[in-house]
């Protein structure tokens, strides 16, 4: 381990062998990190590494279970976010969370707004403030219009505003360009540069690699909940970051079964909604796994849902089989043999309060009722079957399905849509937050799925898996399919150019 | 690089143009054009609704406790809860207000304004703690505390009717004097609603009820006191409903056991009229004051543009609907507008 | 291939569940219901012990034709509820079915047309409130405190200063009868008959299943297949029609069609539904609950009246008990979570208050 | 909570008739038509002094607001009870009748005052006044007041009350009778509720700038109007005439917004039909016409057609005479 060159003296923050659980998921085992003054510091891992729990827990949202936490070398334990603000740390969050009745300005300085006489307001500071703030930042948002139906990447603008105008000692960004475009991570990195040399220190997550290339002087690795490494920047290079990320080998974790790729079942074509998607057509075929590959925002959700009919959509068609699905209407497009698992289990996956059996059985009710009764015995009889098939970790069929672990989470939905007996999958993160051993299982199980011929979208954000999984990889950017690329020719390299880049790379 | 950021327009030159911009796009605007047309329409088929001294006065008073309770309620909802017990704490103040000046002869008004306002505050606190602490919703909480404290009433009151001679002629000259044709009631309220809609408005506090009610979620990551913020936003609603009961007691001169019972729909619809969004966020206590003042206002105007005792109620209903129908087109109107401007911007 | 990899799968570890964690009388005896249940069956037991004349059949007549019109509500209100919604107008929706009754009859229809318009008036009250919640997107608690003072104003203006009361003896008897010599009234017939369809509907059908969901979660209802709007939309219009009923039954029980019948009942049958143990987030409840907790108010009244207690104290009881309940439960919750996380670790997520 | 007290009492005696005369079962109810107004608290005080006098036993009961299905409630538990006799103010001539037809047949006598059922519901009915009689003095003094020309209005207690509205509508032909110069422009109904009634007058002066006089032949409308006229500039000019209690309106005969009013002495009401229910219990009377029985401190009275005993003429108060009434 080298300490960077940049950084002298002790550490402005630093967090040693901290532990946080939910519950039976331990999301950091050992998170170990040191932020200095003057420097700019990347924190990379993959999903579900901890690193946005080791965030919460410097934000004082979360409270540690084990470990050191400093701050000047001063230990400190932060029992809200209060507390860390007014310990001059600032966070930008990984999810935008904004007021979405109130204004922008409004939303800058929420909780500590300047105030005058009387306790009064300062709106004019305040909105002079916010307008010096989006001019450093290059952009154009209207300070007094509402925070509601902005956009993702406008909302994380807001928060990126938000944070600095703390002027805080420590500024905390989890993956903050994620949504950006060039022009505006070009100005957040001028900023942030500027910052360092004010004194501050920086702590930049971040997927893309050459953001976190170019802007930052040292680097932390973690995985599986763990520490890894720190580095400084020179020091080091990508594919030695990316080997310490994921810590072995890549074809390992993804037991691809060669299956007899078969006819057309799903076919899209030109399917667009204002502002979300645009001209999105492709093919799945019968016992092929199709990858939707691209950045966070993309609008690959948005495709799946629109697909499925819980999102309207303006104009294009989806067919099953040549069969129409028709729009919103999610249980025609189950008649047809379409099932999505969608990308937020917790929400839109689950019924976190109810059983487990309950879950695996609530897309089948119609089926499984006699004489259009349905019984907790004919419910547990089907949800037994299913989850004995995908070793679901439960002790009892009637366990509330929200205390389960977010890997036995996902298996119930994936219990769930498999009950339906679908020809098609559409299956959104399907190992997002999940543990290594689950996250093959149900690699394998997706392969013996398309081996029995099912047609098989998944959508996925991790690059093995993609890699991994797929026999075809369609990349989205903006809203567009930017790229197919073949299992053969499909590299870490090609998929993420496709994705970054606005020229496409394949004709 | 100088195109992409216009610096936003000075506000000196043309604050006036601001304002009415402002002023025309407020959600409140809406039900003040309904209001003045109301009036309008009424004076026209009957000059003596404002021309009389008593239309005038009673234009202005007899709203005047409906709009305390509007103010309240119109904050205990920004912050994403409501108060069915308005009507219930009001009679319950009403009615220690007269006691006091029964048991306690001689007692300052003063002294019982501010008995009220305790009482209230506390029966406020009562409803706060339970809906912040035991994190049941509102709705629940003081629809029990509407039957509980109505109850305590009718049990503390029986068939006892406090009259206007048990009351001080000072006290109840209060419920219809005035000074400079504005009666002293409504000049309580107005004063009362211009401090809460400054107070929501410009005081960190007042923007926090906002950002608890927006996404209380939201509100925890900034690190605000959720749970102080709603404990005081009850306490605000029981003490404006107890300063309500006192003045209801000088108002209205005779006080049983049912005073102000159902009055918690009544401020409850004018907060809706008034722009309050129901759940939480949005909305001003002058929206609700005007609201509570339009429906108050075509309650007494509806027969004298002709419309029969018997049908009023259903023409509030009908307006109440329109109103809320209303505002959820124009809240669609202005999440489209938001939209078609982000494509633009992306463009 | 296949067969070598999936064969030693299954063979080996084929896993097998427990349908439940807990022994039958634990699931059955430890829950809101059965509580409710018990609380009633001890207050019962109490009253007939220490309430002069309370033990007499009659009472249990009286209080059945009593409590008849809020238990008949509850049945659709329990199900509104545990959807996430609420159905303020359902007194006014009695009153204005029982002015329709009476201004129709009065016209000349004979009492079964009018009743029928009656009942067709309340669908379509409720078909409005639906409307206005579904397709507009309005907050049903807004909708019906608007709808609340629209039909009640119908129902006023209609009849005005007028109470109908030449009903055919005929019905107006039956609405009185007993069963046989049982004590019990007539009225608990249809009653028993809708008691057991709302509760197959709830309990034992897709339907059902999809109303626990939507108030659960209606974003993961959406994405499994449920239509959340026309399940919401059917049952503001079975709460509308059932209201109806009740308001055809309270006319002919006092042999009255008034325009203020029934003024304040919306209060009574939503502070019964949530006694029964019908979470006001939506999402949990069941029908035996809720027809105790209207039975449990109604015998507390019955049992206090005839104590010569005074209607302000019931009215003090009612309330208090509907706090406790809702408080005892979220409290309740509360111990639960923390054993279920040990170790005194924060709550993950992040709750707030909500209406 | 004063019927707990005095009726747990009735219940022990309900069985034994201890009291009284012979073994009849002298506890009376009284069952006003809602709990907290005035006009009712003195009745049953009334009441309560006539049962005293001859030894049975008093309550009284009733919801809180004037409904017919609360009564009705209260009626069921008094039948259940076994109490002699239930004196009633109906809030509906129909809703409460079957209720009113158990607690007979169940042996209770059922006397009905100031507002009656349909007749065969109940045994006898004490009419405060015979409503021609009323009418007929409410026109009287308006008409003096406002010089026999002119538009009044009238403020009345819920749409449906009986009494209020035979009231009226024989008013309404009196004045077309005998007072073609006088119209009447607006009815307009006040609940019995302060509040509304007050408000109700305000709409109706600010309605009617030409209005002349305001009828309201209930206690607390007429309460409500004179304290809106008190501090209004209508005070002298409008005037206000109908149904109060002097207790209530000494102030305002006082200070001259009102002139005169009328009622009878809502305390004699009560104790008639005590008496009246006390002759049903002992068997003395059975409510057939010409039926005579003693009311004690009133003397003599006799059932009239329809089972019907009537209390006397209205009495008209005045700034002359209220100072010798307390009630
Ligand atoms: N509130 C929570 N309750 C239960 N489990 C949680 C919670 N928050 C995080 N986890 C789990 O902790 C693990 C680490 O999550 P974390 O969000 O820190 O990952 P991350 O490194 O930020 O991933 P990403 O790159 O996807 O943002 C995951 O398995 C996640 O499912
Ligand atoms: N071109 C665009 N301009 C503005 N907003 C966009 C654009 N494309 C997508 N969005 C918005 O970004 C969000 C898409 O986020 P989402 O995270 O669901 O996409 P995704 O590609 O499915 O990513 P992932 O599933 O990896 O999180 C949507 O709210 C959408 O409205
Ligand atoms: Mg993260
Ligand atoms: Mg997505």
């Amino acid at each position: 381990m080298t300490i960077s060159p940049s950084t002298t003296g002790s550490p402005a923050l630093e967090l040693r062998d901290v532990a946080k659980s939910f519950g039976s998921v331990v999301a950091l085992r050992s998170g170990t990190l040191a932020l200095h003054s003057n420097s700019i510091h990347a924190l990379v891992g993959e999903n579900g590494a901890g690193k946005s729990t080791l965030v919460k827990i410097i934000a004082g949202l979360y409270q540690r279970d084990a470990g050191i936490f400093t701050l000047e070398g001063q230990p400190v334990d932060f029992k809200s976010t209060a507390e860390s603000k007014a310990a001059g740390i600032a966070v930008i969050y990984q999810e935008p969370t904004l007021f979405p009745d109130l204004s922008v300005t409004e939303n800058v300085f929420m909780g500590r707004q300047p105030t005058g006489r009387f306790g009064r307001i300062d709106r004019k500071a305040m909105r002079t403030e916010v307008v010096g703030l989006f001019k450093r930042l290059g952009v154009r948002i209207d300070p007094d219009r509402p925070a509601e139906g902005l956009s993702i990447a406008d909302q994380q603008i807001i928060e990126i505003a938000k944070a600095i105008s703390l002027d805080a000692k420590v500024l905390v960004m989890d993956e903050p360009t994620a949504a950006l475009s060039g022009v505006e991570v070009d100005r957040l990195f001028a900023v942030a540069r500027s910052l360092r040399d004010e004194g501050r220190a920086l702590l930049f997550i971040s997927h893309r690699f050459d953001e976190v290339f170019d802007l930052c002087d040292t680097i932390t690795v973690m995985r599986d909940g763990e520490y890894i490494s720190t580095d400084a920047i020179a020091d080091t290079n990508v594919d030695e970051i990316v080997r310490r990320m994921v810590g072995r080998d890549v074809t390992d974790l993804f037991p691809k079964q060669e299956a007899a790729i078969g006819g057309v079942l799903l076919e899209v074509t030109g399917l667009r909604s204002a502002g979300v998607f645009n001209d999105i057509s492709f093919q799945v075929h019968a016992g092929e796994i199709v990858a939707l590959a691209g950045l966070v925002g993309a609008g690959r959700s948005e495709v799946a849902r629109a697909i499925f009919g819980v999102d309207p959509y303006d104009g294009g068609s989806a067919t099953i089989d040549g069969k129409r699905i028709p729009p919103r209407n999610p249980s025609a497009a189950m008649g047809l043999g379409l099932a999505l698992v969608p990308e937020d289990r917790r929400k839109q996956g689950l019924v976190l309060d109810s059983s487990v059996s309950r879950n695996i059985t609530m897309a089948i009710q119609r089926q499984l009722a006699k004489l259009g009764l349905i019984t907790s015995g004919i419910e547990n009889a089907s949800a037994q079957i299913w989850a004995s098939r995908l070793e679901v970790k439960a002790s009892a069929l009637d366990t509330v399905a929200g205390t389960l672990s977010g890997g036995n989470q996902q298996k119930v939905v994936l219990g769930k849509w498999l009950a339906t007996d679908p020809r098609v999958l559409i299956i959104d993160e399907p190992t997002r937050g999940i543990d290594v051993g689950t996250k093959s299982e149900v690699h394998r199980l997706l392969s013996e799925l398309a081996g029995q011929g099912m047609g098989i979208l998944m959508i996925s954000s991790e690059l093995p898996e993609v890699l991994g999984m797929a026999d075809r990889v369609l990349v989205m950017r903006e809203g567009r399919i930017t790229a197919e690329i073949d299992r053969a020719n499909a590299t870490s390299e090609t998929v993420m150019f496709a994705a970054t880049h606005a020229t496409e790379q394949h004709s | 690089m100088t195109t992409t950021l216009t610096p936003p327009p000075t506000r000196t030159p043309n604050a006036f143009a601001h304002g009415l911009g402002t002023f025309l796009r407020a959600r409140e605007t809406g039900i003040l054009i309904a209001l003045v047309l109301v009036v309008l329409v009424t004076t026209v088929k009957n000059p003596n609704f404002i021309f009389s001294a008593d239309g005038w006065r009673d234009l202005l008073l007899t709203p005047s406790i409906l709009v305390l309770v509007a103010v309240g309620q119109a904050i205990v909802i920004i912050t994403r809860s409501v108060d069915l017990s308005v009507g219930s704490i009001l009679g319950l103040t009403a009615y220690l207000t007269g006691r006091l000046f029964l048991d306690l002869q001689g007692i300052p008004i003063i002294v019982v304004f501010l008995a009220g306002i305790v009482f209230g505050g506390l029966l406020g606190v009562i409803n706060g703690m339970l809906v912040a602490y035991a994190k049941v919703p509102a709705l629940v909480i003081t629809l029990g505390t509407l039957y509980a404290y109505r109850g305590i009433n009718v049990l503390w009151a029986g068939s006892d009717r406090i009259n206007a001679s048990d009351m001080p002629k000072d006290f109840l000259a209060l419920g219809t004097g005035s000074i400079l044709s504005i009666p002293l009631l409504t000049i309580i309220a107005l004063v009362v609603l211009i401090v809460a809609a400054w107070y929501m408005k410009n005081i960190r506090g007042g923007r926090e009820f906002y950002a608890i009610g927006s996404d209380p979620a939201a509100a925890e990551l900034y690190g605000l006191k959720v749970t102080k913020r709603i404990i005081i936003a009850f306490i605000a609603s029981g003490a404006l409903s107890g300063l309500a009961g006192v003045l209801y007691a000088a108002r209205y001169g005779t006080i049983n056991s049912q005073a102000g019972s159902g009055f918690e729909l009544d401020a409850v619809g004018a907060a809706v009229i008034g722009g309050v969004a129901i759940f939480g966020g949005s909305g001003t206590v002058w929206g609700a004051a005007i609201g509570a003042v339009l429906l108050l206002t075509i309650n007494r105007a509806l027969p004298i543009i002709g419309v029969p005792d018997f049908w009023q109620r259903a023409v509030v209903g009908v307006l109440i609907i329109g109103a809320i129908v209303l505002d959820r087109l124009l809240a669609l109107r202005q999440s489209r507008k938001l939209l078609e401007a982000r494509e633009y911007s992306d463009d | 291939m296949t067969d070598t990899t999936t064969d030693p799968r299954t063979a080996e570890t084929v896993r097998s569940y427990k349908n439940y964690s807990q022994p039958l009388w634990r699931r059955v005896l430890f829950t809101r219901e059965a509580a409710i249940i018990g609380l009633l069956i001890v207050v019962i037991i109490v009253a007939a012990a220490s309430v002069k004349n309370f033990g007499t059949p009659i009472t249990m007549t009286y209080l059945l034709l009593d409590v008849a019109p809020i238990l008949l509500i509850a049945l659709p209100m329990t199900l509104v509820i545990i959807t996430g919604e609420i159905d303020l107008s359902v007194a006014s929706v009695v009153g204005l079915s029982s002015v329709l009754l009476g201004i129709l009859h009065q016209a000349g229809l004979p009492i079964e047309v009018a009743g029928l318009i009656a009942l067709v008036a309340g669908a379509l009250g409720g078909a409005l409130n639906g409307f206005l919640v579904t397709v507009v997107g309005l907050p049903s608690l807004a909708v019906t405190i608007g709808t609340l003072a629209l039909y009640r104003g119908l129902a006023v203006g209609l009849l005005g200063t007028t109470a109908v009361t030449d009903f055919p003896e005929f019905w107006t008897d039956l609405a009185k009868a007993k069963i046989g010599e049982t004590g019990i009234p007539v009225i608990m017939i249809p009653f028993v008959v809708l008691a057991i369809v709302f509760a197959i509907v709830l309990h034992f059908t897709p339907f059902g299943r999809g109303v626990f969901s939507i108030g659960l979660s209606s974003e993961a209802a959406t994405f499994s297949g449920v239509n959340v709007n026309r399940t919401k939309f059917i049952l503001f219009v079975l709460t509308g029609t059932v209201s109806a009923l009740a308001g055809i039954y309270y006319t002919l029980r006092f042999g009255s069609a008034r325009g203020d019948n029934a003024t304040g009942l919306e209060l009574s049958v939503i502070a019964a539904v949530l006694l029964g143990g019908v979470s006001i987030f939506g999402g949990r409840g069941a029908i035996h609950g809720v027809i105790a907790g209207v039975l449990l108010i109604g015998v507390l009244a019955s049992a206090l009246r005839l104590a010569n207690v005074t209607s302000d104290v019931i009215n003090i009881i009612t309330g208090v008990l509907l706090v406790l309940s809702v408080v005892s439960t979220s409290f309740l919750a509360w111990l639960q979570k923390k054993r279920l996380r040990p170790g005194g670790i924060k709550r993950a997520g992040i709750s707030a208050a909500k209406v | 909570a004063t019927g707990c007290a005095s009726n747990g009492s009735t219940s022990d005696s309900s069985e034994g008739g201890d009291s009284g005369s012979g073994d009849a079962n002298l506890s009376i109810t009284f069952l006003p038509k809602n709990l907290g107004n005035p006009y009712f608290d003195t009745s049953d005080a009334g009441g309560q002094k006539a049962v005293e006098s001859f030894g049975g036993t008093f309550a009284e009961v009733g919801p809180a607001e004037a409904s017919p299905d609360a009564q009705v409630s209260y009626i069921n538990t008094l039948t259940q009870q076994g109490v002699g006799g239930i004196v009633v103010s109906a809030n509906d001539p129909k809703a409460i009748c079957d209720a009113l037809n158990e607690a007979r047949d169940a042996g209770v006598k059922v006397v009905t005052f100031d507002s009656d059922t349909n007749p065969e519901c109940r045994d006898i009915f004490v009419n405060q006044a015979d409503s021609a009689g009323i009418a007929q003095v409410q026109v009287d003094l308006i008409a003096e007041q406002i010089g026999d020309a002119g538009e009044i209005a009238i403020l009345s207690a819920a749409a449906n009350a009986t009494n209020q509205n035979e009231w009226i509508d024989l008013m309404k032909e009196e004045l077309a009778a005998s007072h073609p110069n006088i119209t009447v422009v607006d009815t307009v109904y006040g609940d019995d509720d302060d509040q509304t009634s007050f408000d109700k007058t305000a709409a109706l002066l600010q309605t009617h700038p030409n209005l002349k006089g305001i009828v309201s032949p209930t206690t607390v409308g007429i309460a409500a109007a004179a304290r809106y006229l008190q501090t209004s500039d209508f005070k002298g000019k409008v005037a206000l005439t109908g149904l109060g209690t002097p207790n209530q309106m000494r102030d305002y005969v006082e200070d001259g917004t009102v002139t005169a009013f009328a009622l009878w002495n809502p305390a004699d009401l009560g104790y008639l039909s005590a008496f009246a229910a006390k002759a049903l219990i002992e068997g003395t009377i059975t409510g057939a016409e010409g039926d005579t029985f003693d009311a004690g401190d009133l003397g003599e009275y006799t059932v009239g057609a329809d089972g019907v005993v009537l209390l006397g003429d209205p009495f008209v108060f005045d700034a002359d005479n209220i100072g010798d009434f307390d009630f």
